[in-house]
């Protein structure tokens, strides 16, 4: 017990003793910490707008122009019934002008010109999201368009591919970027702590030999350690709610869609910011105290 | 309290100390000599397991130093005050912390600390040297902080090596006292130096080390 | 000279004796170095396509229906002599039919019903790069929409000032974590110094004493901390280049545009990578060796 | 060649050196003595520029130490060799780099430095010792270590304090017939001591040291 209070106010001392090199270190933590944190929430906001646009990813099925009603029910119970497509939406050829004329906005009066409606009807598929694979979509797709009665399928075939690709180019981004850091922050604690070890060696021989415990040796340092990583994670934890809200505030100007596509991150991961911070540190601490041998 | 039985130490393939046996009772003062190099200090770090032999046995105060656990050390080290030939004082704590950190390690309270670091200052008189930072101290004053600091915490022994070396005579005379008062109180003392004026008409026992093993025993 | 020599000498031992930390710290000041210059390349590359967009950047003036031959030249020769006005493209009702039915695609079939061209004749105009201010366009848009024949002035509004802001907001950022990581990486190079040179504090002492001048001291580290950051500035570029060339090969894949769009970081950017790992590691040595006093 | 005319030294306001004067002619072996802090290190600090007098005025080979720029300090202590009471070696080089060390600060050529490490190792009889690491010799070897260091660069002043703390009489003569061959051969020795017996019917000139003020002067 009086080993602990007398391991915190050494630490405590050197804190104070040594703070521009313990800034600096906080800094550079927080630095990486907010990095790698930023990194992270960018990836899950894209991660989870792939999500939503592959969740609106649909193929069009065109139908045959001359098919009857009853064959077209026929159809759509077959994809009812398929269990990979959750969603069906049949769009009659009046719809279709009408969304047309939606496209067209100002120049929609040219059809008003029109005799008959040139446009066929359609359905509307959302495959399961487990199928949103590039190759699985085309099988899919040839499959459905070998049906008697459908005229073609249309699906975006080239942005399933990049939605995947990018996806996956992030994701281990993430990863890579996320080791790189995380060995930059132990390794950056690892030094500020192996320098004050250093300065402190004769000290260190000397307890040693004094008869001083291990516990009594290393305490101080694995408490300054978990200061600089707790300090590290904290700075980075409000640097990086201060850029979300600038974003989703700022951002709100020019695509007021962000404010709802954007996934803050909740409390948990700041609190895991501050978490890991601190666990890198310690960990970098205890590399830098080492084993002590008698 | 010291006993040591067929104890050898090699470094590098030749022999330091071969075949070396005594002992030291409880409550005994005695003095190790012999010139430069024969192997005093080592014969001190076998003793507070600085060094381990590489034959024989050793106990010291009970514990088998040669086959102490690791973690075990700090604890042998606490009943041991050492007098170091090269002082290891820390230079970035004051007079007062230098000895005050013993005691510390030994888990005492702040206020005990206080009273019992003064009164030592007291006897090797640099209570106004208290609040110093060791390297403004002269190599002699250096040297007393180093004997307070071994003996602060009532260690059951103490080891000196080379007590006197940065000392003049009449600091010598005045160390050697204090040496023969903590003595008296129980603690068991042995110090190493090849000063024979130091031991010359004590009547302490003194063990003449020579090429590797104890080539006499005297009274001094 | 000798002295250099002896300083090589030392500084190699020292390299390859603490191999380990050495590499770490390369390896940080690699990393940071890398962030750093992809931040750079990114906002390199948006600020250029951003570029590209404003240069493409044009006022659609829509003509009245019934306004003359000669009126549209008399509103042509008008723009062609505003100074503000780079670039002046007729696109007659014909054409513009044309423009629609390749928007429609599949459905232009409806156009062919129509009797007669509904869509009315206009003007491209661009304006000079350093207009390209959302309030001046606005301006410049209201002045025209004033003249005599013009229908309606049609221009990307929101897209020019969410642009704007884009630049601005990547910008600040680039400089923001420019001098955080630059602060960064003379912090690591000065922590790993620091440490070399408190492991030799001592013999520095002792040098002082026996008469070594300070370049004799000094320059072992300063030639470890210039190897730290060549070698970690080394790796960053040759990363940075890795990372580069994958995207733009990937990339291609999912934008074919990519590869056009894309702006190489040039050889010099390399080398300037390189320099700046140099420079930055060397002052971080420097500071960590401090003023030497005997 | 070492010169003090009306030196004085204060250490937080109290006077270690008070008024010193006294002459040391070129090629001359003298003694500095007297108590344990009396100010025999600091004496001998002032000499070499490790600290700076408070008044009075130092001459040390032509050199108005007193005065030194920063970036001149290193060239007069290259003709100042030292023997440090705490040594000072590098723990991480050899005895021969340790030695070698001083020569190479020297700007010497590398085969030059062997030899001339050889001969003086062969001087101090450590040349069995070349390619140990201080840490792993004893007190008094790691002394003449110190010694040899000193005088291989051929200083034309070498400053000895507590040459002899660590070492046993055979030893201690040893090295003392080794300064008085240095000082044959042109360089002028000052060695600081509590030890009587260093300088007892040497016929040498003793500069006794007392209470901040040299109490007298006498031929040893
Ligand atoms: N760690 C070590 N490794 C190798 N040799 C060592 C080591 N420690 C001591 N020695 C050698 O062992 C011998 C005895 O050394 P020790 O320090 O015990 O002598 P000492 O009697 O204390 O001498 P002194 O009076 O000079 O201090 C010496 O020759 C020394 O060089
Ligand atoms: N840097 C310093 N700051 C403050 N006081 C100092 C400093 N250096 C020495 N002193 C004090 O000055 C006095 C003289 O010290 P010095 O080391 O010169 O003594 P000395 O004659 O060499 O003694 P010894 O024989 O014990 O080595 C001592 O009382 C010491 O405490
Ligand atoms: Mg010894
Ligand atoms: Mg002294």
């Amino acid at each position: 017990m009086r080993t602990l209070i007398y391991a915190l106010q050494t630490a405590m001392k050197s804190i104070w003793h040594e703070k521009w090199i313990n800034l600096l270190t906080v800094l550079s933590v927080g630095i990486g910490l907010l990095i790698l944190s930023s990194f992270a929430t960018v990836t899950l906001n894209v991660d989870s707008a792939l999500k939503r646009w592959a969740k609106g990813f649909g193929m069009v099925v065109y139908l045959d122009g001359d098919l009857t009603g009853k064959a077209e029910n026929e159809l759509k119970r077959l994809f009812l019934q398929d269990p990979d497509i959750i969603g069906v939406k049949y769009i009659s050829k009046e719809q279709a002008v009408r969304e047309l004329r939606r496209t067209l906005g100002e120049n929609a009066s040219i059809l008003d010109e029109l005799d008959e409606n040139p446009l066929p009807s359609s359905f509307e598929l959302k495959l399961k999201r487990e199928l949103l694979k590039p190759d699985v979509v085309k099988k899919k797709a040839e499959q459905i368009s070998r049906l008697k009665g459908v005229e073609e399928v249309q699906y975006g075939e080239k942005w399933l591919s990049s939605l995947n690709t990018l996806s996956t180019i992030l994701k281990t981004g993430a990863v890579f970027l996320g080791c790189a850091i995380l060995v930059a922050i132990v390794f950056i604690t690892y030094n500020t702590i192996k320098i004050f070890f250093y300065r402190r060696k004769d000290e260190i021989e000397t307890l040693k030999l004094l008869g001083a415990t291990r516990t009594f040796i290393r305490l101080p340092f694995l408490i300054e350690g978990l200061f600089i990583g707790i300090a590290g994670g904290l700075i980075s934890a409000v640097a990086l709610f201060g850029i979300h809200s600038m974003i989703s505030f700022k951002g709100a100007d020019i695509l007021p869609a962000i404010r709802a596509l954007m996934v803050a991150p909740p409390m948990r991961a700041y609190m895991a910011i501050v978490i890991a911070g601190a666990a890198m540190s310690l960990t970098g601490s205890f590399i830098a105290v080492g084993r002590i041998r008698y | 309290m010291i006993q040591f039985s067929g104890v050898s130490k090699y470094y590098d393939g030749d022999a330091v100390l071969k075949d070396i046996s005594f002992t030291i009772e409880k409550g005994e003062l005695a003095y190790i000599t012999g010139p430069s190099g024969v192997g005093k200090t080592t014969l001190l770090k076998l003793i507070y397991c600085a060094e381990r032999p590489d034959g024989g046995q050793i106990i010291v105060a009970g514990w088998d130093v040669g086959k102490l656990k690791q973690g075990t050390i700090p604890f042998l080290r606490r009943n041991v005050g050492i007098v170091f030939q090269d002082f290891r004082l820390l230079f970035n704590k004051t007079v007062f912390d230098n000895i005050a950190l013993a005691l510390r390690i030994h888990d005492m309270q702040p206020r005990e600390i206080k009273e019992t670091v003064n009164n030592v200052l007291k006897d090797i008189r640099l209570k106004h040297k208290e609040h110093v930072f060791p390297q403004h101290l002269s190599g002699g004053e250096q040297q007393r902080i180093v004997i307070a600091r071994a003996m602060v915490s009532r260690p059951t022994v103490l080891l000196a090596d080379e007590p006197t070396g940065n000392l003049d005579m009449d600091t010598s005379r005045n160390i050697m006292s204090l040496f023969r008062e903590i003595n008296a109180r129980g603690t068991t003392v042995l110090i190493a130096t090849h000063n024979n004026a130091l031991f010359h008409g004590t009547g302490r026992r003194v063990l003449y080390l020579s090429n590797t093993h104890i080539e006499k025993e005297a009274v001094g």
